[in-house]
């Protein structure tokens, strides 16, 4: 009974995944590359483990010992015939897994701007503890965990973190990339419906990790205009002394969009982190987070 | 005990019988060693010094020197060699080379590689190489 | 200066009533089994039989127990995370704070693989392969305690971390910065760091020797083809070992230097470059899984072997197979950060070398497969265990290769979908293959069958309990649920959730089953004596030897033609005395100066570290000058011994 | 240990793997090889990390201001000449000569000790002039690697030292033939390591 009670919770929640906001409901051309790349290495192999799981039950199941009928040959242990089978089987499916990896890899390179014609948004992601700083350096304003992005148009994303490493994720976008401190990681994704989608972090980065979510908003290009001009319009100005300020560890912070940026701000985040040791001693004494 | 010809120790400097002779054969193997290590180690030292050579390619000469160098250590000192006494030896030998190789190459190799694709604009990568 | 450097009373969490909890369960077990054995007065046995013990067989045991008793932590750990995470959604919290389930999964991860399977599998190779290849002891036995005794010292000392002060809160992999010094500051890293580096030590000195004793001991005419494949894969996780885990010591070496002296390999200042941890660390990590996994592969070959009562098919190939994977194991671990920004090239090639690990894995599985086509398959324990092994590990190694793809991996990595895929491998492959030679050879080492019933219980309901426990992890992994979540925002995943945590629930109930097979097998145990030494018909050497083998293993080494066969030796003089190693109690001394060392360390109190090196240093020294390293077994008990405990006699 | 089986039925061809157990001398090297092995491999890692590092000077120092060739050129003099000593130590401890073997054993650990002081010299210096290893993550790597030899031989000397006390208490017991034996094969070993050492950081480090 209680089984019962569970299957049918499980065929339910299975229902429920397919419109749940995963990467198996891609909204743009990335996370639908990705999944078909995902589905087809998938059949590949299931095509030769499904007869696998099926034969390792049939024939435990005919030779077992009280199996009359079974023919009992003992000195079975040697055929070169099936050795070829059983070594060239599992190398041809490797073989075509192997390309779909190989070819996948290249196409879907994170690095690899996007084919399109329209003109990418250029957005820089900085990860802070433990939450996101989004600027966008053509439009001289930031956010913080909140993204809005135009639809139909690539994103160009350039992401380094403020100490820590953690993973910049919109499953249904696409493709993650690490942010790491000094560093510049790159990505480009796409939204092609509208829509509000799940950011997170996917790589732990302490305490505060669990509440490190972001909304994207994908909207229309107009749309994205008039977000634009909304936020240039209010919240505060971000340079190197309110960034400063919110670089320190808070979590779940509800988002906010400042109305400008000081230009060069994202190098500046960088090169603080190769600098730390600058002339003002070491930066790890001030910067240690609070032992508790 | 059971001692066969068959396995040697490593290290084992196994002479001809004779004690006589096999006092004079290991100083000697040991002497030779010693002659071509300090000759190639006399090279190297020469090989990074000298402006004669092709600049780009000295690190390649120093480390085709450095492996000769192990070369000469392994046979003249550790009397590795390649007798069917030997191949457990050099069996676990190569291992432990390929395994160094691996190592060592794999992790140059994705290193380099992250480091290039992650390197911040030029500008400011000069910035950093030049202090 | 503090004499006691960085402890103090604030250092207990006397606040925290779970943990509280926890460590005085811990102590009054502790209190109970000392002052049994205090009252029974088994103290003198227990030091002259097994603490100070060089036996391979006893070493075995030990860490099969102590594998044991770190499976309390670690499945306590898991539960406590399953049960967080069916409640923690929306704005609940769940009843464990950041803080502490941060330290939960960090310990459950480094506890299941360094102190849980590492010494289990150590364990059985301990027991199993002198026997196999007909040899009295291992290539150097006083090393052997010293290994498993510096195993347990790291044990010891990971578990004094949950009552003074904290384990770490980085994840089983502590990557920098996180786990430096400057986001890490308190003790939690430091106890990760030592722990591991002193069982470590254990550990590589363990590979090292059974190196050697497979290479250069073995039973006359016992041929490289001629040897067990379980011997084969011990050799292979011995040779990883031998290479692998000296990365590991030099990469947290570099971590120590970096939170104790202000060094700069991974810091974010300084020039540091955090990425060579992620690389070094995998370079070790990788093989690590195929050190846990090959073994039980070996297991997996003599059981279906035994009960499909043929020899194994294409032993050939699967030497072969067996030996690729040792070597590819090293050429694939960049797969665990293809997110990290490399290049398509590079990406692509790990990516593809991984895939090609599924090849030798496969013909594993294809031959086991045939092994039992035509064969007369007997369903005990063992087998059972085989047989669900052969359809778990596969699904499990299909998600690998899945995640080998990088754009897949792109979507999945460091997802719950991750998380079920080496729970697959490792339960399924390793867990499965463990449970197998346990009941395997149980009545080997102690004399007595495992009752078949509960085994059987046991078995169904670990089985169903992995399916619900970890298949609605991959459904969770592809909506988009991340690793190490403390709590989160989406409903849609909490019945799947819910599910996994029942299947724990189910699995606990397989945990039970063994105990209670343990408990009613003890009581039954006249009835399931193995008189012959061979209760299953199996082939290799250690089944013709008297159950439990003295401890010289064989009086007579046998010899071993075409097929194994023992040298019959029936007149007394035909017997010649052997020499045994002597017992030695440097393991527990060593083992000791490493707790006090390590723990000094951990908290700064620099003139009790001191104490502790010297105190080692002399250790080493008085054994180097101890005299007596053998004893002598006599002919006449020799002859004596095999006369009241006849074996089965090779064919 | 001691075997007692009939070799006769044993072909001869195949007697390195199937002779049975290897007589004790030959299990101990092999053992200590393979520990040597995985010295190699742990050198190897700190390798690696130290080429990767090897320009992330931090605005610091790089090696070209650092290191003095002659002082290496000394350094290597040393460690090859003791290389050498060792080779005949153990030929005096093979054919069981106690003059030689103290001798041999004498002039290693001596060359061993000039090795070890000018290294710290060096190191000594650099510290006081603020180029330690907390200076930048090359100097953290080039310390660690130099220093991890330079733990090694320390190591060594005092094997050295602890095998003479036995010679002169054992003689030469089977015991210690064996241990010298493993002795001489770390010590050679530890020269291969150098030999690295100098060429990849003193030697490659000039000219970057
Ligand atoms: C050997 C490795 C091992 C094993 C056996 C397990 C067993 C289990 N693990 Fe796992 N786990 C890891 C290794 C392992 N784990 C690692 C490495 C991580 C990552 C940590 C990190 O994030 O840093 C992890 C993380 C991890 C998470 C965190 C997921 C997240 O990040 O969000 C969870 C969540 O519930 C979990 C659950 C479980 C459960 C329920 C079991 C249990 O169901 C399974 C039960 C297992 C046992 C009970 C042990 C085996 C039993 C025996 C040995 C009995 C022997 C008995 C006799 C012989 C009588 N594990
Ligand atoms: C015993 C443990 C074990 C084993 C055996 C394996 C086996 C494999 N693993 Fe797994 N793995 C882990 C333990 C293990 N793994 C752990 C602990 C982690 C995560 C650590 C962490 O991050 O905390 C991990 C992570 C991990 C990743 C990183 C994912 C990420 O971080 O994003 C990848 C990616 O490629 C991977 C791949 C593989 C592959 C290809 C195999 C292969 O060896 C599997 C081969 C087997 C088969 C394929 C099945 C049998 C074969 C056939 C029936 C033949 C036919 C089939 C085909 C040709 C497909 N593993
Ligand atoms: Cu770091 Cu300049
Ligand atoms: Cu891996």
């Amino acid at each position: 009974m209680r089984r019962g009670l569970f299957a049918a919770l499980l065929i339910g929640a299975a229902a429920l995944a397919g419109c749940s906001e995963g990467v198996l409901d891609p909204k743009g051309p990335i996370a639908a590359a990705d999944r078909e790349i995902l589905f087809n290495s998938l059949a590949i192999m299931l095509a030769i483990v499904v007869p696998t799981i099926l034969a390792t039950i049939g024939v435990a199941y005919w030779f077992r010992s009280s199996n009359r009928y079974a023919r009992y040959r003992p000195d079975f242990t040697y055929s070169g015939r099936l050795e070829l089978l059983v070594w060239s089987i599992p190398a041809m499916t490797v073989l075509l897994v192997g390309g779909v990896a190989w070819i996948g890899a290249h196409d879907l390179d994170p690095r690899k701007p996007i084919d399109s014609n329209v003109d990418p948004v250029r957005v820089q992601v900085v990860s802070l503890d433990w939450k996101w700083l989004f600027i966008y350096p053509d439009q001289g304003i930031a956010s913080v965990n909140h993204l809005t992005v135009p639809v139909g148009t690539p994103v160009s994303f350039e992401l380094t973190s403020s100490g820590v490493m953690n993973s910049f994720f919109v499953p249904q976008l696409g493709s993650q990339i690490y942010t790491m401190a000094g560093m510049v990681t790159r990505l480009h994704l796409q939204a092609d419906h509208e829509g509000t989608y799940r950011g997170l972090s996917a790589n732990y980065s302490g305490e505060g990790f669990a509440d490190m979510r972001f909304t994207v908003d994908a909207v229309p290009p107009e749309a994205f205009a008039q977000w634009i001009d909304g936020a240039r319009g209010a919240g505060p100005m971000l340079d190197a002394g309110t960034y400063a300020a919110l670089a320190k560890p808070s979590s779940a912070v509800a988002p906010f969009t400042y109305r400008s940026v000081a230009p060069d701000l994202f190098n500046g985040i960088l090169g603080s982190a190769m600098h730390m040791h600058g002339s003002a001693g070491h930066a790890h004494s001030t910067a240690q987070r609070a032992e508790k | 005990m059971t001692d066969t010809a068959f396995d040697r120790p490593p290290g084992d400097p196994s002479m001809p019988a004779e004690s006589e002779e096999r006092e004079s054969a290991g100083v000697l193997v040991y002497t030779i060693g010693l002659l071509l290590a300090v000759g190639l180690t006399a090279t190297s030292f020469w090989v990074a010094n000298t402006g004669l050579l092709w600049g780009p390619g000295v690190p390649l000469g120093l480390v085709v020197l450095a492996v000769a160098q192990m070369g000469i250590h392994l046979v003249f000192f550790l009397h590795i060699t390649t007798g069917p006494d030997n191949t457990n030896n050099v069996l676990a030998l190569a291992f432990g080379i390929l395994t160094v190789i691996l190592v060592v190459v794999g992790s140059l190799w994705i290193m380099a590689d992250l480091n290039h694709n992650m390197m911040p604009r030029p500008e400011l990568m000069n910035l950093h190489m030049q202090h | 200066m503090n004499l006691l450097g960085k402890l103090s009373w604030d250092a207990i969490p006397l606040d925290q009533p779970i943990i509280m909890g926890a460590t005085a369960f811990m102590v009054l077990v502790i209190v109970a089994v000392l002052s049994f054995i205090t009252f029974k007065g088994y103290w003198a046995p227990l030091w002259r039989d097994w603490i100070t013990s060089v036996d391979h067989k006893r070493i075995g045991v030990m860490y099969i127990l102590l594998a044991l008793v770190m499976l309390l932590r670690g499945f306590s750990d898991a539960i406590m995370m399953r049960a967080q995470q069916a409640v923690a959604v929306g704005g609940a919290q769940g009843y464990l704070p950041p803080e502490h389930f941060d330290q939960i999964f960090s310990a459950h991860g480094t506890i299941m693989i360094f102190f849980m399977a590492m010494p289990f599998v150590i364990g059985v190779i301990n027991v199993v392969v002198p026997l196999q290849l007909g040899v009295r002891d291992v290539a150097f036995p006083t090393l052997n305690s010293v290994s498993f005794w510096l195993t347990a010292s790291g044990a010891l000392l990971i578990n004094i971390s949950l009552a003074v002060g904290e384990f770490a809160k980085t994840g089983w992999v502590a990557y920098p910065p996180l786990s430096e010094l400057q986001f890490s500051p308190g003790v939690g890293v430091d106890y990760y760091l030592w722990s591991l580096q002193i069982s470590g030590i254990g550990t590589l000195l363990s590979g090292i020797n059974f190196v050697t004793t497979i290479l250069k001991l073995r039973a006359p005419g016992m041929g490289y083809m001629r040897m067990p494949v379980f011997c084969w894969t011990a050799l292979a996780t011995s040779l990883l070992i031998v290479a692998a885990f000296p990365v590991l010591t030099a990469t947290f070496a570099m971590l120590l230097l970096d939170r104790y002296l202000g060094f700069h390999f991974f810091s974010v200042d300084g020039g540091g470059n955090a990425m060579m941890y992620v690389n070094l660390f995998w370079v070790w990590g990788h093989p690590e899984v195929y050190i846990l996994v090959l073994p039980a592969f070996g297991i997996y070959s003599e059981v279906v072997a035994t009960f499909s009562g043929k020899p194994l098919f294409g032993y050939r190939s699967m030497v072969a197979a067996t030996m690729a994977i040792c070597v590819l194991s090293f050429l694939v671990w960049l797969h665990h950060f293809f997110t990290m920004g490399g290049s398509a090239d590079v990406n692509g090639f790990f990516g593809v070398m991984t895939m090609i690990i599924a090849v030798p894995t496969g013909v594993k599985v294809f031959n086991w497969l045939f092994t039992m086509y035509g064969g007369r398959v007997r369903f005990t324990v063992p087998m059972l265990w085989s047989i669900g092994f052969m359809i778990t590990f596969v699904v499990g190694g299909m998600t690998g290769v899945l995640m080998a793809v990088p754009p897949a991996d792109f979507q999945v990595h460091n997802s719950l979908f991750l998380v079920a895929h080496f729970h697959n491998t490792i339960i399924g492959g390793v867990v499965f293959g463990l449970m197998a030679g346990y009941n395997y050879w149980f009545p080997k080492v102690f004399g007595f069958r495992l009752d078949e019933r509960w085994g059987k219980a046991s078995f169904w309901c670990w089985f169903t309990g992995f399916y619900l426990a970890f298949m609605p992890l991959y459904a969770v992994g592809l909506m988009g649920m991340t690793r190490r979540l403390q709590h989160y925002d989406n409903p849609a995943w909490q019945p799947w959730l819910m599910v996994a945590a029942l299947g724990a629930v189910v699995i606990l109930a397989g945990v039970a089953c063994q105990a209670i097979q343990l408990v009613v097998s003890v009581r039954a145990r006249r009835q399931l004596r193995d008189t012959t030494g061979n209760p299953w018909g199996g082939r290799t050497l250690e089944w013709f030897t008297p159950s439990p083998p003295p401890a010289w293993n064989f009086a007579v080494l046998p010899s071993v033609g075409r097929f194994a066969r023992r040298t019959p030796a029936k007149e007394t003089q035909d017997y010649k005395a052997i020499e045994m190693p002597n017992n030695s109690p440097i393991g527990v001394i060593t083992a000791f100066f490493a707790v006090v060392t390590g723990f000094a360390l951990i908290w700064h109190i620099w003139w009790m570290a001191g104490l502790g090196l010297l105190g080692a240093f002399v250790t080493l020294l008085a054994f180097a000058f101890r005299r007596q390293e053998e004893i002598e077994v006599p002919a006449v008990e020799l002859a004596r011994f095999d006369r009241a405990h006849p074996a089965e006699v090779m064919p | 240990m001691n075997i007692a089986v009939a070799l006769s039925d044993v072909p001869p061809e195949l007697a390195a793997s199937e002779a049975g157990p290897a007589p004790k001398r030959v299990v101990v090297a092999y053992g200590f090889w393979i520990f040597l092995l995985s010295d190699i491999v742990m050198f190897a890692t700190l390798f690696a990390a130290y080429a990767v590092l090897a320009r992330a000077t931090d605005g610091g120092p790089n090696g070209v201001q650092l290191f003095s060739q002659t002082s290496v050129a000394v350094e290597t003099a040393c460690l090859l000449a003791s290389s050498y000593t060792c080779g005949l130590m153990s030929l005096a401890v093979k054919s069981r000569r106690h003059l030689g073997t103290y001798f041999g054993a004498f002039v290693t650990f001596a060359l061993g000790l000039a090795f070890l002081a000018l290294e710290l010299r060096e190191f000594a210096d650099m510290i006081v002039r603020g180029d330690g290893p907390q200076r930048s993550a090359f100097l953290s790597a080039f310390f660690t690697l130099v220093g991890c030899h330079g733990l090694h031989v320390t190591a060594g000397l005092v094997w050295l030292v602890v095998m003479m006390v036995q010679v002169v208490l054992r003689g030469f017991h089977p015991t210690v033939q064996r241990r010298l034996a493993c002795f001489s094969l770390f010590w050679h070993a530890l020269d291969i390591v150098w030999v690295w050492l100098f060429t990849v950081v003193y030697l490659m480090g000039v000219r970057a």
